[in-house]
């Protein structure tokens, strides 16, 4: 049953691109590819949610391709991914459906109809895939899908260079996760065979196929050092994309590595587990602060993915300590952790970059500072971005605290472990966490002060109303599963718990992870009645200008900007960006009546700068090298012959 | 005696339109053989199916091999004529080059590669694939430019060198098999040597003299690094569908010969000394196209060290050897014929439209020309081993061998080089296609007969990388059956 | 053992000597013409070769190739290179790239080489170690002439050599080939050799010169 | 009976919480040689605030308004997390240390907004600041909670304060000096006290919590002072509930707790005379010196969790 529905997903969702191609010219089925993505993505949802809830499992076996099958199927984890995709960008296609339309005509509209379902099937193959050979199948088709719906948004040097670095790294990242995959050869047909056959891998091997699979995904993923193209990439696709790429498209990496570090592997050595809190560690601040200093808000968002994917990454790390040290219950929990917070962050996430493409639509710019005032013109959007902003932050009653909160009770656990280093680091990282939520919580203060709160700072900003009904819509919809997860987390904890205990041998949630549960619902209701009753009882209230010292003239320029506001905070941690500013005044012999000003501030710390650059500078150096060997000359060439025939020839007596 | 029909049908091709001189008559003639040449090959391959090998006298024979690279053959020349059907309007009239000298000289250089593929004798391929160059120097010098004739000299000096170092290695083979006492008249009949094979070990040392010369000959003709220096200049000046032929079907055919030698020696040594040099130059023509892509300027020099490349990882998969990696290998030719004939089209159409190949030269074609822009991504995609494109499950099978042979070394190469290689094209793709267009081209509306050949190419590319059809894998396990006797197949 | 046998082993044995020198004297050359006189003369040898040794098998085979090369290599290559010579109306001077006195020292120095190089093989490959040593001497100097010399005429006189040698390689090793390959062989090299003529003349006709190593347009 | 207990303790917290300031207030004045306003001031000021009118900047959104009453809720919450008298508290069992945290922040967070809603250069200012100052002390914070509650091996507030009274006050840790002094450092920045922040100041080159109310009045303003004034002795009470509990009443008798309450008036007397001695006897510090004392707080508090670890 179903199996027959997901079979019908996967054909219906199949199906769009042709429709949309068909009802082309036909100008009264303008909304037919939306409705029909819409209703498949219904039937996803359906399907994922038996397999999540109820636990059912089920295979669906495509093709065979020479030696390898090409064949589907879900199990918990999968389904519980499946889910994210479908929920997710069930909405996103809801918002897409009136934004596609106001900002693509013709060709190009017709193209996103095209590539987006065909991105949203493809990313449903990761999840799905029970081969190696579906698996990578959707793998790469996911990385150019994407690559296509960035390139509809248009052309110019520059974004032409991101889109360079975006699939160069994906494909480096597929070369590793396919060696992955290839280690478990000759067991690599079907993931059930890579699962058995891991128990008999030397260490070494095992090794090697964790680390590969930690910087494929991690590539995809985008953990620092391997970040360079996130935000290269997210903020130049339009804005529903980025919130598909953010929101979901990264999860398939995290997937891919529970599959591999948890599933197949059953976790490893502790060092694997310090690994990965390294790496969250480091990707989460480093993330938050980049985010911080920026005041393009899609790359700020972008930066922000940056921080979230660290977050999961200090989770896993946590549940893999713990899988070393024998802890299987506190290693669910942390497991559990990090897999929520997936969820939530392609929640909230993809409501922001929606809610960035909403700001976009009314004011045509995305640049804070010529921002402000939204908030009093367009209530709802504002009112879901604020909702959107505190879970991001991860305040409570909101559905980023639950995960976090999981996190920092699995790091309190932490401390229970025999292991010395264990007991240490692990508490340690709950520190790390902590400031990773204060700068966060800092630069979403800015953002959505900014940018909604205030007076206007540009006239476009002044004149900006509120988007179409489907975009609230799809943004409500998000903004309500933020405030659900935020209070009931029993929705889905229950079922995750049972996922991490198909993982995790002999794992079962711990109670603590119920005590959220217990108390939030009443914090929430506590709050709602006090926020009712100070409504209630009508406070006089008066509307004057704002307080200007008793002078006049207090205009909306005098408010204080996204720089000004992360200044503190960039002072502060100014190692971290290296700024190098330029000043120029003119005339240059008057400082304090220049004729005009201007400033200009660039972080310099740069991965291209220190990490890539030189490999790729070497082997460009290399090939030019070897450029220079094709002498047009033909008697060097038919030197090179009588070389090469020598050399064989020796080399023939030394076999 | 059908094995003579794809031999003769070719032959009176060539004699016809070099004597008739209404051109419209000649394109008529040519289209006419081509399809009575793709009856006699799909006559003969499915003969071969029904009665296993055939053979026509001492010099003809017929195997799997054969059959599954007369297949390739066939459906690569059949685009290659309807293509240039298209193609060949204005042609530099002169001396032997006018349209019926193309045809003429493109059915000659067709009935020397069937000739190889249906010769039982090794003598005898050597003679042919000698004669391919022959015929096929005077196409690439079709266009009498500076460059042209450049690159019908160095092509047909090179690979005459490279080639007679190959007839070295027949006889010393021939002497091997001699001295192991199989009778001098048979002593160069492939079938006759496969048997006699394992007898032969006592010629140990000459067997390995005589692989050595092979490799080295015919690999100037496949293309290996270092004797390739030929193939960019050629690929680059001869006119587009005879680029398309020399990548997508003359490297097969030397590759074929190779082949065949590879069988023999493995079979009677072992498949130690063979494959590992099989295995070096693959590597080192993989690692060195891979880089040379970088620095390109020219659009069909790029697409022809992309073929040196391909070609590299070829004879990686051979030298891999076993079920999966002989198999990758067969298909990657297959695969890689097709998505570079696609690529070699659409080059032709750049230069068409665009009057140059120079790629600096070449922007947005996006605008300008979105089918051929359209066309150039495709080719990029399917030649970089990109899913849903065949290339992907044949490098795929291939890296799947050398993991389950613990080749790790050259796995890593192969993932290296293909990446570099992605980065390559993108970037000189990805320049080409976007941008600005500097100065909009004449724009000639697209012959139908382009869309057909290229939605030819795509579909197969496409089946083959998400189902392969139950009969072309009867085929391809019936050429592994013939190099393999002993291995199984998957 | 007849007499013409022994007559014919003795000829065998010395002709290695032939050999050699007409190499060093093609590696002395100036002049194309002389290069191409000598090629003659060494298919010349060869031929004579080729006919002792059938005599001393007894092979009607054997002689008919002997007249093959004949008719071929002795005479009607040889003529068309003259008359390629005649035609172009170039200077006619081989223009290489090493002095003739340091042409002869590497020749004579590849002719040591190869009768290093046949040694350990002599046992497997069997056959007189001169003729196996002329023979390999031959592709060496070959493939000297057409590394060193800049014309392209003198490219395919050096093939040409280089071909010798390795027909010669055949002959030493096997006692030549099954009939129908060896004409296979040789109608190649007639064809090629025309089509490296027709490449001559275009050459000539787009470059105003025969030096191949100008032709360097192509590169990278 | 143990809830209503409960109920008690949060309603004294929150109606004493004025009367705290107003001592201190009072204390300061004394210290500095001034007579000082009566104690009760704090109460009148409330009552005043809220009968006056709202005053909205016309540019103002709803969030401008929200943000008082979150900021008053979410305090309240904490203040019912909190042991006072007896080894219990309202949200007991579920008190967990790292949502007592994110509590608070969250009513930063909205009072944070409410700041810049109100349009002017102040409140941004003041924000700025806040948020510089809040980031550097949350993870300070969470880690000397945390090394205490690693100790008792719980994570809920009151389930700490109950293992801490069955300890023997000799056996008193190095990590609970360390954490001590952690957490009175960060309460200090939480609390915008002297040398963090000056809540008496006007002056806007060193303002941070003042700023950012500046565009306040009426019931909202009474809100903010209010909230604040229990956030303040809630963290007093905190400090005294996790590190001298002693003195808790171990069972509900009214003698048990009148001792309880005796015992802890002195305490809270006790660091309120700390506290305006203090107050009246440091300068406080220029704001780019704050991140240094929270680096000290942060030190401390990290120093603590590794003990925790080592000295088992």
């Amino acid at each position: 049953m179903t199996q027959v529905a997901f079979s019908l997903f996967l054909v219906a969702t199949l199906s769009v691109p042709v429709v949309t191609l068909i009802s082309r010219r036909w100008t009264k089925a303008r909304a037919l590819p939306a409705v029909l993505l819409m209703a498949s993505l219904a039937t996803g949802i359906a399907v994922a949610g038996a397999g999540f809830w109820d636990g059912q499992r089920f295979t669906v076996e495509v093709s065979q391709v020479a030696s390898f099958s090409f064949a589907l199927s879900v199990d918990r984890l999968s389904a519980f991914f499946l889910l994210l995709i479908c929920s997710v960008s069930l909405p996103v296609i809801l918002y897409s459906s009136s934004y596609i339309p106001r900002h693509y005509s013709g060709a190009r509209r017709d193209w996103l109809w095209v590539l987006l379902p065909l991105f949203l099937m493809s990313m449903v193959l990761v999840v799905t895939a029970s081969t190696a050979f579906a698996f990578l199948f959707g793998w790469e088709l996911m990385t150019l899908f994407s690559a296509g719906l960035i390139v509809i948004d248009g052309d110019s040097e520059e974004r032409r260079h991101n889109i360079f670095i975006y699939l160069l790294m994906m494909h480096a990242g597929a070369a590793a996760v396919i060696g992955a995959f290839l280690l478990f050869l000759p067991h690599a047909g079907n993931f059930a065979e890579m699962r058995a056959s891991a128990t008999l891998m030397t260490p070494a091997l095992r090794t090697a196929v964790f680390l590969l699979a930690f910087v494929g995904f991690g590539t995809k993923a985008g953990i620092v050092p391997l970040h360079l193209w996130l935000p290269r990439a997210h903020p130049i696709a339009p804005s529903p994309v980025s919130a598909l790429m953010s929101g979901i498209m990264l999860k398939t990496a995290i997937y891919g590595l529970v599959r591999f570090a948890f599933d197949f592997l059953g976790g490893g050595p502790s060092w694997w587990g310090y690994l990965a809190l390294l790496a969250g560690g480091v990707s989460g601040l480093l993330g938050v602060l980049y985010a911080i200093s920026e005041h393009d808000l899609k790359r700020l968002l972008a930066y922000h993915s940056v921080e979230n994917i660290g977050i999961i990454y200090l989770g896993l790390g946590a549940a893999l300590v713990f899988m070393a040290n024998h802890a299987a219950v506190w290693a669910a929990l942390a497991l559990t952790a990090a897999l929520l917070h997936c969820l939530n962050h392609a929640i909230f996430k993809s409501l922001l970059f929606l809610g960035a493409g909403a700001i976009s639509d009314a004011t045509h710019t995305l640049d804070l500072e010529e921002l402000g005032g939204l908030q009093k013109r367009m209530r709802l959007t504002g009112a879901v971005f604020l909702i959107a902003c505190c879970s991001i932050v991860g305040l409570p009653l909101f559905n980023g605290f639950v995960s976090e909160w999981l996190t920092f009770r699995s790091f309190l656990a932490g401390s229970e472990l025999t292991d010395l280093s264990a007991a240490i680091v692990l508490p340690l990282a709950a520190g790390v966490l902590a400031l990773i939520g204060g700068l966060a919580a800092a630069c979403f203060a800015k953002v959505y002060g900014v940018a909604f709160l205030g007076r206007p700072r540009s006239h476009e900003a002044e004149s900006a109303n509120e988007v179409s009904w489907p975009m609230q819509a799809g943004m409500l919809l998000l903004a309500v599963a933020c405030v659900a997860i935020g209070i009931f987390p029993g929705m889905v904890l229950g079922s995750l718990g049972a996922l991490t205990e198909e993982l995790i041998p002999g794992a079962a949630l711990p109670q603590a992870a119920a005590l959220l549960s217990a108390v939030l619902p009443w914090i929430a209701l506590f709050v709602l009645v006090l926020v009712a009753g100070m409504a209630a009882f009508k406070r006089a209230k008066k509307l004057t200008a704002t307080w200007a010292c008793g002078l006049p003239g207090l205009d909306e320029r005098m408010q204080y900007t996204s720089i000004a506001f992360s200044k503190p905070l960039r002072k502060v941690f100014s190692q971290v960006y290296k700024a190098d500013r330029t000043l120029n005044v003119i005339p240059a012999d008057q400082p304090y009546f220049p004729a005009s000003i201007s400033y200009r501030s660039v972080r310099t710390t740069s991965f291209e700068r220190l990490l890539y650059r030189p490999g790729v500078d070497a082997i460009v150096a290399a090939a030019y090298r070897l450029r220079r060997l094709q002498t047009g000359n033909i008697q060097i060439y038919l030197l090179y012959i009588f070389a090469a025939l020598i050399a064989l020839l020796m080399f023939m007596r030394w076999v | 005696m059908i094995l003579l029909l794809p031999l003769f049908i070719p032959l009176a091709g060539a004699l016809f339109v070099f004597l008739c001189r209404n051109p419209r008559v000649v394109v008529r003639a040519a289209l006419t053989t081509g399809a009575l040449e793709l009856a006699a090959i799909g006559v003969t391959v499915n003969s071969i199916h029904s009665q296993g090998v055939l053979t026509a006298g001492r010099y003809l024979r017929a195997d799997g091999l054969t059959s599954f690279f007369l297949i390739s053959l066939g459906l690569i020349f059949a685009l290659v004529l309807v293509y240039s059907s298209g193609y060949l309007r204005h042609v530099p009239e002169g001396r032997f080059s006018s349209l019926r000298w193309f045809y003429g000289l493109v059915f000659l250089f067709l009935f020397t590669m069937v000739a190889v593929y249906l010769s039982a004798n090794l003598g005898m391929m050597w003679i042919f694939v000698e004669a391919t160059t022959l015929a096929s120097a005077l196409l690439v010098g079709f266009y009498n430019t500076e460059g042209a004739v450049e690159a019908g000299w160095k092509y047909l000096i090179v690979c005459t060198v490279g080639i007679a170092f190959a007839l070295f290695g027949t006889i010393a083979l021939y002497l091997a098999a001699v001295k192991g006492g199989v009778s001098p008249e048979s002593a160069l009949d492939w079938g006759t040597l496969m048997a006699a094979a394992p007898g032969l070990v006592g010629g140990h040392e000459l067997l390995k003299l005589a692989f050595v010369f092979v490799a080295v000959g015919y690999g100037t003709k496949v293309g290996f690094v270092p004797m390739h220096s030929w193939l960019p200049d050629a690929h680059a000046e001869a006119p587009s569908p005879i680029s398309a032929l020399l990548s997508a079907v003359l490297l097969n055919c030397a590759m074929y010969a190779l082949l065949r030698f590879d069988a023999i020696t493995s079979r009677a040594i072992g498949t130690g000394f063979s494959h590992t040099l099989l295995l070096i130059f693959g590597g080192v023509s993989l690692a060195v196209a891979s880089l040379l892509m970088i620095v390109q300027r020219d659009l069909k020099r790029l697409l022809a060290y992309s073929s040196i490349e391909h070609m590299g990882i070829v004879a990686i998969g051979v030298g891999l050897g076993g079920a999966l990696g002989l198999y990758g290998a067969l298909l990657h030719t297959f695969n890689h014929s097709i998505a570079k004939t696609f690529l070699f089209f659409t080059a032709g159409n750049v230069r068409e439209k665009f009057g140059t190949l120079r790629m600096e030269r070449i922007r947005g074609m996006a605008r300008s020309l979105p089918w051929t822009g359209g066309a150039l991504i495709l080719g990029a995609l399917a030649i970089t081993g990109m899913p849903p494109f065949g290339l992907f499950v044949s490098e795929l099978l291939i890296l799947t061998a050398a993991f389950s042979t613990a080749h790790y070394f050259i796995a890593v190469l192969m993932l290296a080089a293909i990446s570099v290689v992605f980065g390559a094209l993108l970037h000189h793709f990805q320049s080409m296609v976007m941008g600005k267009p500097e100065d909009v081209p004449v724009r000639p509306a697209l012959q139908a007969s382009w869309f057909v050949v290229m939605g030819v190419c795509v579909l197969c590319l496409v089946v083959l990388g998400v189902h392969i059809p139950a009969a072309f894998a009867a085929v391809l396990r019936g050429a592994m059956a013939v190099l393999q006797p002993a291995v199984l197949q998957p | 053992m007849g007499l013409f046998e022994s007559a014919a082993a003795r000829a065998l044995a010395s002709s290695g000597v032939f050999l050699f020198m007409t190499v060093l004297l093609i590696a002395a050359a100036r002049r194309i013409s002389t290069c191409i006189g000598l090629y003659s003369l060494q298919s010349l040898v060869i031929t004579a070769q080729i006919a002792a040794v059938s005599r001393m098998h007894h092979s009607a085979q054997g002689f008919a190739i002997a007249a093959m090369v004949l008719t071929v290599k002795v005479a009607a290559i040889p003529y068309a290179l003259y008359r390629i010579v005649e035609e172009l109306k170039a200077p006619r001077d081989v223009s290489s790239s090493t002095s003739p006195s340091q042409s002869v020292f590497i020749a004579a120095g590849l002719i040591l080489l190869s009768f290093f190089a046949v040694r350990p093989y002599v046992g497997v490959l069997g056959g007189d170690q001169a003729m196996l040593a002329a023979a390999v001497a031959l592709v060496l100097t070959g493939g000297f002439l057409m590394v060193s010399r800049k014309k392209a005429l003198m490219q395919v006189v050096g093939l040409l050599v280089l071909d010798n040698g390795i027909f010669l390689a055949a002959l030493a090793t096997t006692f030549g080939m099954p009939l129908v390959i060896e004409i296979g062989i040789v109608f190649d090299l007639l064809m090629g050799v025309f089509l490296m003529g027709l490449f001559v003349f275009r050459i000539r006709d787009t470059f105003d010169h025969l030096d191949v190593s100008k032709l360097r347009r192509l590169r990278g | 009976m143990i809830w209503a207990m409960n109920a008690v303790q949060v309603l004294l917290l929150i109606l004493l919480a004025p009367l705290v300031r107003g001592v201190i207030a009072r204390l300061k004045a004394r210290i500095q040689n001034r007579r000082g306003a009566s104690v009760w001031r704090p109460y009148s000021d409330l009552f005043k605030l809220f009968r006056k009118e709202d005053l909205v900047p016309a540019s103002a959104s709803f969030v401008f308004r929200l943000a008082p009453i979150v900021l008053f809720a979410t305090t309240l919450v904490v203040a019912a997390f909190v042991p006072l008298l007896y080894g219990s508290a309202l949200v007991g069992v579920t008190g967990d240390f790292v949502l007592l945290v994110y509590l608070l922040a969250l009513g930063r967070f909205f009072l944070m907004l409410g700041a810049i809603d109100g349009g002017s250069s102040f409140g941004g200012m003041g924000a700025s600041r806040e948020a510089l100052v809040s980031t550097l002390a949350e993870a300070p914070f969470l880690l000397a909670l945390m090394s205490v509650a690693i100790g008792a091996h719980t994570g809920t507030i009151a389930g700490i304060v109950q293992w801490t009274v069955g300890q023997n006050f000799f056996q008193f840790s190095a990590v609970h000096a360390l954490a001590f002094v952690a957490l009175a450092l960060v309460a200090i920045a939480e609390t915008g006290r002297i040398p963090v922040d000056n809540p008496t100041t006007h002056l806007e080159l060193t303002m941070i919590h003042e700023a950012m109310v500046l565009e306040y009045s009426g019931p909202s303003l009474a809100l903010i002072e209010w909230a604040s004034a229990i956030k303040l002795t809630v963290v007093m009470a905190l400090l005294i509930a996790l590190f001298v509990p002693w003195g808790m009443a171990t069972s509900l008798t009214a003698a048990a707790l009148a001792i309880a309450a005796l015992v802890l008036l002195l305490k809270m007397a006790a660091l309120v005379l700390v506290l305006a001695l203090m107050e009246s006897s440091v300068a406080k510090l220029r704001m780019y010196l704050v991140p240094d004392f929270l680096g000290v707080a942060s030190a401390l508090a990290i120093l603590a969790v590794v003990f925790t670890a080592l000295m088992r």
